[in-house]
C-alpha cells in the first residue's frame, strides 16, 4: 500500500525528476554546500588570526561565520529547507534552537550575574575568582 | 574483583534496614516462586515481557508506577512519623543517616519512578487509540524504553538491600554530593539509576513526538485532535528539550566523581553554581511534563461527563503551547536565594507569574465546559472536581513562591513542600487516578466499582488536606524542610496532625487496592460490552474493549472535533441502511521482540558495576548491549500479518454489541 | 459527611490561628524592617490572589453542582463550545492579576534586594558568616572577636552580613529577620538585616548540608546597644583566638556543638577562609583588568 | 522499486499537514531520529554552557592560547567537512543503489573521521603529557568533556558506519537498512555541524 506523498522526510534529497537526474542536482546540492563551508570557514581561520581586524569585533563575526555556516550545512547537507512540504521538520528545529538559545543565553546571564555579585571585594575579584 | 562490593555492603548491622529488606526480598521470591509453580512465565514472556504493543505497554508502565508508589509512600509515612515524633530533645526512630536517604529516594522515586511513568504510561496507553492508529511510531523502542526505565527502578530498589542511597535530596546539589562530601556508593545509585531511566523517557518522548505528529487517522488534522493528544505532545516535546540537560549535567557530576574532573568542586576552579543552574533548566520543565498530560485527562473527563465538547479548544491549545515555551524562561525561581541581582530575580519572577495566565484559563475553559452541561457524578468527575479546588490553591502559593520577596523567607520551608504537594497530589495524581478509572475499562474490558472509587477519592482529599495545610503554616512558623529533629514544640501539634492526613491517604490507598480487588472479582456484572462505557467522544471509544492487538479493524474516518461523538450522531440522524459490509484487508503488525528486555539487563549488570567499580563487568554489559542491538538489527522478519477472517470476526461482533 | 468535614477543618484552622497567636514566631511575627516588609508582601500578595481562587473555587462546585445530570431545571446546551466575549474575560482576569503581582515582584526584588543598605542613622554592623559541617560562625571584623551558634547583636541596628561556607552549600536564615541567603565555599553573599526589639531570635540552615543538618541552629540575641558594647567588652581579649590552626580544628564536622566565643580573630581569616589558595595581595595584582569573564 | 525512490516521484502536491492518514515508515523513520538528533544538540549546548561559563576557571593552570594550535584544528575541520561530503556521496550512490559507489563513499567517510579521531587524540595526548589534564582546572574538565563528547560521537559514527556497510553487504538495500543509512547520514551531517559550533567558541575564540 502506498501512501500518498505528504511531506519529505529530514534529509531527503530536494530534486525531483527520475533517479539520474536526482543524482546530478543532489550532486549539484552537496559540491554547493562543500564550497560555501569551505569559504565560510577559512574566513572565520583568517578572521582569528589576522590582525588586520578591530580585536573586539572579531568574536561577534566569527558567531556570524558559523551561524552562516550551519545554516549552509542545514540547507545543502540535510536538506532541510522551508518548502511547504518541510514545515514539519523546520518547525521541529526552531523549537530545538530556541530552547538551545533560552538555555544557553539564560544560563549565561544567570552566571554572570551571580558571579558579578558575589565577588568579596574589588580586590580580592582582580586576584583570583577565575570561575 | 569485585570493586567496592563486599559484606559491608549489606545492612546487617542496621536492625531496620535488615527487615525492611529482608521483607522485600521475601516479597520477590514469593511472586517468582508463585509464577514459576503456576507456570506463568511462558505467558508472561510471550504476552506481556516481549510485547511491543502500546497498550500492554501503557499497562505496564502503570504498574510500575503503583509498585513504585508504594515505596514511595511507606517513605512518606516513615518521614510523617519521624517528624511527629522527634520534637525537642527527641531523635525519633530514624537516625539521620537513615532519614536522610528517605527523603531523597521519597523525592526521587515518586517524581521519576511513579509521576513520570504513570503519565508516560498513560500517554502510551491512549494515544495511539486517540489518533486512530494502530500503533506508536517505534514499538520496539517503546518496549526499550519500558525497560529502561524498569533497569532504574530495580537498581534503585536494589541500593535499599545493597549498599546505601543518596543521603542529599531528590537533585543531589554538589559540592555535597561530590566525591569528598559523599564518598559513599549511595550518590552514584542515584546518578546511574537515573541516567539509565532517563534515556528511556527520552526515547520515549521521541517516540511519543513523532507518533503524534506523523501517525493520525486520516481526516485528523491538529485542530482536530483530542486535546489529550495536544498536551501529551508538549509533555513529551519537553521531555525531548528537558532530559538531555539533566543527562549532560549528571554526567559531568558523574565525570567529577570517577575521574576527578572539576566541574562543581569548590576546589580547581570549578563552579557549583552551574549545577544548581542546568538541574532546574531541567527541573522545572520537569514539573510541565508531570501535570500537562494531567490536565488533558481532566480536559477528557469533564468533557465527556458533561456531555459536551471542551470549551474553547482553541484556546486549550494555545495555553498549553504557551506553557510549554514558557516553562523554558522560568527555572531562577527555584533560587532567588542564591544571590543573583535584583533585576535577575524580578525578571524570572515575573515570568513565573506569567504561567498563571494560561492555566488559569484552562481553569477557566474547564468551568464553561461544565456550564450547560449534564455532568454525570462518577469517580473521574470526583477526581476532576477535587482537582480543580486543590490544584487552583496550590497553583496560588505557586506564584506567591515567585514573588522574589515572599521566596526569600519562604524559601526550602515547609511552606514549599506543601506547595508542590498541593500541585501534584492535588493536580497530578488526582489527574492519575482520573485518568485510571477513566482508561481502565477500555484496557480490561470491565469498569472499576464506583463507590469504592469514591470511597478512595474522599480519602485522598480530605487526607491531603489534613496532610499539607499544617505544613503551609510550619512553613510560616519558620520550619524548614529535611529536619530529621527539631527543637520548637510548638511545631508538633501540626505535624501530628500531618501525620494523620498521611494515614487518612493510606485509607485512600487501601480503598484504590480493595477497589481493584473487589472489581476483578464482580468483573462479570462490570463488562464493558460495547466499548463505550461513558458515552464517549474520541475515537478509543469506537473499538472493543479491550481491543484487539491491531485496535481498528479499519482506518477510521476523521471528520470533526470529538470524532466518535459526531459519528455517533450521525448514525442516529441518518439510520444505517442493511449493513454494506465493510472491505477488510489484512493487518501487519510488529512482531515481539525480546530486545527491550534484554538490553534493560544489560543496563542493569552495567549500572550496577559501574556503581561498585567493577570494570571487568562494565565491559561485559556494554558488549552484551551493543550485541543485542546488532541481533535486533539482523532481524530478519518484524512483522506478522493478521488475517482478513480474524479481523472480520472480531469486528462484526463489536457491531453487534453497539447496534444492539 | 461534607459539613461534618467543614467543622472539622474550621477546627484545624482554629487550632493553627490560635497557635500562631500563641507560640507567635517565624514569619508571621516579624521583628525588623526586612521582615515586616517581607510579611507584608507576602499576605498582600495572598489577598490579592485569594480575590479571585475562592471565587474561582466557588464557581466550579457551584457550577458543576446546578449542571449536575439529575437537575432537568438547567439547560443543556450540547454543541455550546466557544464564545469569544468569554474567552476576553477568561485570559484577561489572570492576565490582570498578574500584572498587578508582577508590578509587586518586580519592585519588592529591588526594593528587598538581600544586600542592599538599610537606611539608618546608625552605622551598620559588620558580622562575617561561615557555614561549617555543622555550626555557624560568627566573625565581627571591625570589633577583632567571634562567636559560634550565637550571634549577638545591636537592636535597631543594621547589620551587614558577608557570608561563605568553608564546604558545603547551607542557607543562612532567621525567619523573623526575613531574607535568607546561601552561603557557598569560595563565594561570598551578602545580606542586611535587622532587629528592631530586643529579643531573641531563632535562625537555621535553610538549605541540606548533610548527616548534622537539624543541629545547625543558632540564636539571634538583639540586645540594647550598651548591652551589646557590654558583651564585646567583655568577649574581647578572653579565651581562645580564632587563628587558622583553631578555625581548621573547629572546621572539623561536629554536630549540635555548645555555643561558644573567640576573644581574638586573625587578620583577614574570612579572606583565607573563602580563597585559600590564594597567596596574600600583592599590590601589582590591583592593577590587573578583571578576569572574572563570563564567555 | 523501494518507496524511498517512489516518493522522489515527488508529483508536486504540496498537501501540508498529514490529514490523509500516518506517514509512511520512511518519512516517520527520518522524523524520529531528526527529534533525537534535536535532543543530541540540545544536551551539547548544556555542555557548550558550562564550557562558556568555566573557560576562564584555569585555576592558575594553562589557558586555551597557550593550548591550542590552529593548524590541527585547520586540519581537522578539513578533514570533517570533507567526510560530510563524501557521506553525502554515498548516500547518493545508495539512491543509485550501487554497491560499488556506497562502499567508496563509505570507505573515504570512514577514513576522513577516523583521521579526525586520530588527531584528536593525539591533540589530547599531547596535552595530558603537557599536564594539562582534565583533573588539572574546570576550564580543561570542560574543554575535554565537550570535545571529547563530539569526539564519542565521531567515533560511534564510525561504528555505526562499519556496521551499515556490513548490513549493505550481507542483505543489499533493503528498505529497513535504507533508513537506517538515511538516518547515519543525518546523524555525520549533525556532527558536523556541532563541530562548527565548537571550533568557533572553543578553539577561535577561546585560543585569541
Ligand atoms: C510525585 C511526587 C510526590 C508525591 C506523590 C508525594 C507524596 C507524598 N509526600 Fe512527598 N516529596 C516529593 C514528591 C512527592 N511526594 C519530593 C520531590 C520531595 C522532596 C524530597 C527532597 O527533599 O529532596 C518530597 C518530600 C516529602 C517530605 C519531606 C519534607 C521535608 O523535607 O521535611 C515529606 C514529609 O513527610 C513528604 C510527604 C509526602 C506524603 C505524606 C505523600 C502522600 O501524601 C502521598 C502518598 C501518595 C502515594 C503513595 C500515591 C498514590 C497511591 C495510589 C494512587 C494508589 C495505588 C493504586 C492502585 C494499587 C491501583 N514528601
Ligand atoms: C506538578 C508539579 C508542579 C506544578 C504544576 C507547579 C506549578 C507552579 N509552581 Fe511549583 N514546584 C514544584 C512542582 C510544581 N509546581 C516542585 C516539585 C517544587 C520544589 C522542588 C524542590 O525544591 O524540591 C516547586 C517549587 C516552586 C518554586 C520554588 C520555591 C522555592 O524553592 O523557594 C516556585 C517559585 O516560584 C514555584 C512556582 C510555581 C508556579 C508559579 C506554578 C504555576 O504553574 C501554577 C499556576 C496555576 C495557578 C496559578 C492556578 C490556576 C490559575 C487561576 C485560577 C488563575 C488566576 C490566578 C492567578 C492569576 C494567580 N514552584
Ligand atoms: Cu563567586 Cu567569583
Ligand atoms: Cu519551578
Amino acid at each position: 500500500m502506498e501512501t500518498p506523498l505528504h511531506d519529505r522526510a529530514p534529509g531527503d534529497e530536494i530534486t525531483a525528476g527520475d533517479r539520474r537526474n536526482a543524482t546530478l542536482s543532489g550532486l549539484q546540492a552537496y559540491l554547493i554546500g562543500l564550497g560555501l563551508a569551505v569559504i565560510l570557514t577559512g574566513t572565520s581561520f583568517w578572521a582569528a588570526s589576522t590582525h588586520l581586524l578591530w580585536m573586539p569585533g572579531v568574536p561577534i563575526g566569527l558567531a556570524v561565520l558559523a551561524v552562516a555556516q550551519m545554516g549552509i550545512h542545514l540547507v545543502f547537507f540535510l536538506h532541510i529547507t522551508t518548502g511547504p512540504d518541510n514545515t514539519n521538520n523546520v518547525l521541529a528545529l526552531a523549537f530545538g534552537v530556541l530552547i538551545v538559545f533560552l538555555v544557553v543565553a539564560g544560563s549565561l546571564w544567570i552566571m554572570a550575574n551571580l558571579n558579578a555579585n558575589m565577588m568579596p571585594s574589588p580586590e580580592l575579584m582582580n586576584m583570583q575568582m577565575q570561575h | 574483583m569485585l570493586g567496592k562490593l563486599s559484606w559491608d555492603a549489606l545492612p546487617f548491622h542496621e536492625p531496620i534496614d535488615m527487615i525492611v529488606s529482608g521483607l522485600m526480598i521475601l516479597g520477590v521470591i514469593a511472586i517468582l516462586a508463585w509464577l514459576t509453580v503456576k507456570g506463568h512465565w511462558p505467558y508472561l514472556w510471550r504476552e506481556w515481557l516481549t510485547s511491543v504493543d502500546h497498550k500492554r505497554i501503557g499497562v505496564m508502565y502503570c504498574v510500575l508506577a503503583l509498585v513504585m508508589l508504594l515505596r514511595g509512600f511507606a517513605d512518606a509515612l516513615m518521614m510523617r512519623s519521624q517528624q511527629a515524633l522527634a520534637a525537642g530533645g527527641a531523635q525519633g526512630y530514624l537516625p539521620p543517616e537513615h532519614y536522610d536517604q528517605i527523603f531523597s529516594a521519597h523525592g526521587t522515586i515518586m517524581i521519576f519512578f511513579m509521576a513520570m511513568p504513570f503519565m508516560i504510561g498513560l500517554m502510551n496507553f491512549a494515544l495511539p487509540l486517540q489518533l486512530g492508529v494502530r500503533d506508536v511510531a517505534f514499538p520496539t523502542l517503546n518496549s526499550v524504553s519500558l525497560w529502561l526505565t524498569a533497569s532504574g527502578v530495580l537498581l534503585t530498589n536494589v541500593s535499599l538491600v545493597v549498599g546505601e542511597f543518596a543521603r542529599t535530596g531528590w537533585l543531589a546539589y554538589p559540592p555535597l554530593s561530590e566525591l569528598k562530601y559523599s564518598p559513599g556508593v549511595g550518590v552514584d545509585y542515584y546518578l546511574w539509576s537515573l541516567q539509565i531511566s532517563g534515556v528511556g523517557t527520552l526515547l520515549s518522548g521521541i517516540n511519543l513526538v513523532t507518533t503524534i505528529l506523523k501517525m493520525r487517522a486520516p481526516g485528523m488534522s491538529y485542530m482536530r485532535m483530542p486535546v489529550f493528544c495536544w498536551t501529551a505532545l508538549a509533555s513529551n516535546l519537553l521531555i525531548v528539550a528537558a532530559f538531555p540537560i539533566l543527562t549532560a549535567t549528571f554526567a559531568m557530576l558523574l565525570l567529577d566523581r570517577y575521574l576527578g574532573f572539576h566541574f562543581f568542586t569548590t576546589d580547581g576552579g570549578g563552579n557549583p553554581m552551574m549545577y544548581i543552574n542546568l538541574i532546574w533548566a531541567w527541573g522545572h520543565p520537569e514539573v510541565y511534563i508531570l501535570i500537562l498530560p494531567a490536565f488533558g485527562v481532566f480536559s477528557e473527563v469533564i468533557s465527556t461527563f458533561s456531555g459536551k465538547p471542551l470549551f474553547g479548544y482553541r484556546s486549550m491549545v494555545a495555553a498549553t503551547l504557551a506553557i510549554c515555551v514558557l516553562s523554558f524562561v522560568v527555572w531562577l525561581h527555584h533560587f532567588f536565594t542564591m544571590g543573583a541581582g535584583a533585576d535577575v530575580n524580578g525578571f524570572f519572577g515575573v515570568m513565573t507569574m506569567i504561567i498563571a495566565v494560561p492555566t488559569g484559563v484552562k481553569v477557566y475553559n474547564w468551568l464553561f465546559t461544565m456550564y450547560g452541561g449534564r455532568l454525570r457524578f462518577t469517580a473521574p468527575v470526583y477526581w476532576s472536581l477535587g482537582f480543580m479546588v486543590t490544584f487552583v490553591l496550590g497553583g496560588m502559593t505557586g506564584v506567591l513562591l515567585a514573588v522574589p520577596p515572599a521566596d526569600f523567607v519562604l524559601h526550602n520551608s515547609l511552606f514549599l513542600i506543601a506547595h508542590f504537594h498541593n500541585v501534584i497530589i492535588g493536580g497530578l495524581l488526582f489527574g492519575a487516578m482520573a485518568g485510571y478509572t477513566y482508561w481502565f475499562p477500555k484496557a480490561f474490558g470491565f469498569t472499576l466499582h464506583e463507590g469504592w472509587g469514591k470511597a478512595s477519592f474522599w480519602c485522598w482529599f480530605v487526607g491531603f488536606y489534613l496532610a499539607f495545610m499544617p505544613l503551609y503554616w510550619l512553613g510560616l512558623m519558620g520550619m524548614t524542610r529535611r529536619m530529621q529533629h527539631y527543637d520548637n514544640m510548638a511545631w508538633q501539634p501540626f505535624l501530628l496532625v500531618a501525620a494523620a492526613g498521611a494515614l487518612v491517604i493510606l485509607c485512600g490507598i487501601l480503598c484504590t487496592i480493595i477497589q481493584l480487588v473487589v472489581s476483578i472479582r464482580d468483573r462479570a456484572g462490570h463488562r464493558d460490552r460495547t466499548g463505550d462505557p461513558w458515552d464517549g467522544r474520541t475515537l478509543e471509544w469506537s473499538i472493543p474493549s479491550p481491543p484487539p492487538s491491531w485496535n481498528f479493524a479499519l482506518m477510521p474516518q476523521v471528520e470533526g472535533e470529538d470524532a466518535y461523538w459526531y459519528m455517533k450522531r450521525r448514525a442516529r440522524e441518518e439510520p444505517a441502511g442493511p449493513g454494506r459490509t465493510p472491505d477488510y484487508e489484512p493487518i501487519e503488525m510488529p512482531l515481539n521482540s525480546s530486545t527491550g528486555f534484554v538490553t534493560a539487563f544489560f543496563a542493569v549488570v552495567t549500572g550496577f558495576a559501574l556503581i561498585w567499580h567493577i570494570w571487568w563487568m562494565v565491559g561485559l554489559g556494554l558488549v552484551g548491549a551493543f550485541v543485542t542491538m546488532l541481533v535486533f538489527a539482523w532481524r530478519d522478519h518484524d512483522e506478522m500479518e493478521i488475517p482478513v477472517e480474524e479481523i472480520t470476526r472480531m469486528d462484526r461482533a463489536h457491531r453487534a454489541e453497539t447496534t444492539r | 459527611m461534607a459539613a461534618a468535614r467543614c467543622r472539622f477543618g474550621t477546627a484545624i484552622f482554629v487550632a493553627g490561628v490560635a497557635a500562631t497567636l500563641g507560640g507567635c514566631s517565624g514569619v508571621l511575627d516579624p521583628q525588623g524592617p526586612i521582615a515586616s516588609a517581607e510579611k507584608t508582601i507576602l499576605f498582600n500578595s495572598l489577598g490579592i490572589m485569594l480575590a479571585i481562587v475562592v471565587p474561582t473555587i466557588l464557581a466550579t462546585l457551584g457550577v458543576a453542582w446546578w449542571f449536575r445530570a439529575s437537575n432537568l431545571r438547567a439547560k443543556y446546551l450540547p454543541d455550546w463550545e466557544y464564545s469569544g466575549r468569554i474567552e476576553m474575560v477568561v485570559w484577561s482576569i489572570p492576565a490582570m492579576t498578574v500584572l498587578l503581582l508582577g508590578g509587586i515582584a518586580w519592585v519588592g526584588s529591588h526594593d528587598l534586594d538581600p544586600p542592599k543598605p538599610i537606611t539608618s542613622t546608625t552605622n551598620p554592623v559588620e558580622v562575617e558568616v561561615v557555614s561549617l559541617d555543622w555550626k555557624w560562625l560568627f566573625i565581627y571584623p571591625d570589633l577583632g572577636i567571634a562567636s559560634v551558634n550565637r550571634l549577638i547583636v545591636p537592636a535597631g541596628t543594621p547589620i551587614s552580613f558577608t557570608l561563605t561556607s568553608d564546604g558545603v552549600m547551607n542557607s543562612f536564615f532567621v525567619p523573623q529577620l526575613g531574607s535568607q541567603i546561601y552561603t557557598m565555599a569560595g563565594m561570598t553573599t551578602h545580606l542586611q538585616l535587622q532587629a528592631d526589639q530586643p529579643g531573641s531570635y531563632p535562625g537555621l540552615s535553610a538549605q541540606f548540608s548533610g548527616d548534622g543538618f537539624s543541629d545547625m541552629r543558632f540564636t539571634v540575641d538583639a540586645v540594647a546597644p550598651d548591652k551589646f558594647a557590654e558583651w564585646v567588652n567583655a568577649t574581647r581579649g578572653k579565651g581562645a583566638a580564632l587563628d587558622p590552626t583553631s578555625f581548621a580544628e573547629l572546621a572539623k564536622p561536629s554536630e549540635a556543638v555548645a555555643v561558644a566565643t573567640y576573644g581574638a580573630v586573625s587578620q583577614d581569616l574570612f579572606q583565607a577562609i573563602v580563597h585559600p589558595n590564594v597567596p596574600p595581595a600583592e599590590p601589582g595584582h590591583l592593577s590587573q583588568p578583571a578576569m572574572h569573564k563570563e564567555n | 522499486m523501494t518507496a524511498a525512490t517512489l516518493s522522489h516521484g515527488g508529483h508536486g502536491v504540496p498537501t501540508g499537514s498529514s490529514t490523509d492518514g500516518p506517514a509512511p515508515k520512511r518519512i516517520v523513520v527520518a522524523y524520529g531520529f531528526w527529534i533525537f538528533l534535536l535532543s543530541d544538540i540540545i544536551m551539547f549546548s548544556a555542555i557548550f554552557a558550562t564550557y562558556a561559563v568555566l573557560a576562564n576557571a584555569t585555576n592558575g593552570g594553562p589557558t586555551g592560547r597557550e593550548l591550542f594550535d590552529y593548524t590541527n584544528v585547520a586540519i581537522e575541520t578539513g578533514c570533517l567537512l570533507a567526510s560530510s561530503f563524501t557521506c553525502g556521496l554515498m548516500s547518493l550512490a545508495v539512491h543509485e543503489e550501487s554497491r560499488l559507489g556506497t562502499y567508496l563513499g563509505a570507505a573515504a567517510t570512514f577514513v576522513l573521521g577516523a583521521i579526525f579521531l586520530a588527531l584528536e587524540l593525539h591533540e589530547f595526548a599531547g596535552m595530558i603529557a603537557m599536564g594539562a589534564t582534565p583533573q588539572r582546572s574546570a576550564f580543561l574538565s570542560a574543554f575535554f568533556t565537550l570535545v571529547g563528547c563530539h569526539g564519542a560521537h565521531v567515533a560511534i559514527g564510525l561504528l555505526w558506519l562499519v556496521v551499515m556497510m556490513a548490513q549493505v553487504w550481507a542483505k543489499g538495500f533493503r528498505q529497513t537498512i535504507l533508513r537506517r543509512i538515511a538516518c547515519f547520514s543525518l546523524f555525520w551531517h549533525a556532527l558536523d555541524i556541532i563541530w562548527v559550533a565548537l571550533f568557533t567558541i572553543v578553539y577561535l575564540m577561546g585560543g585569541r
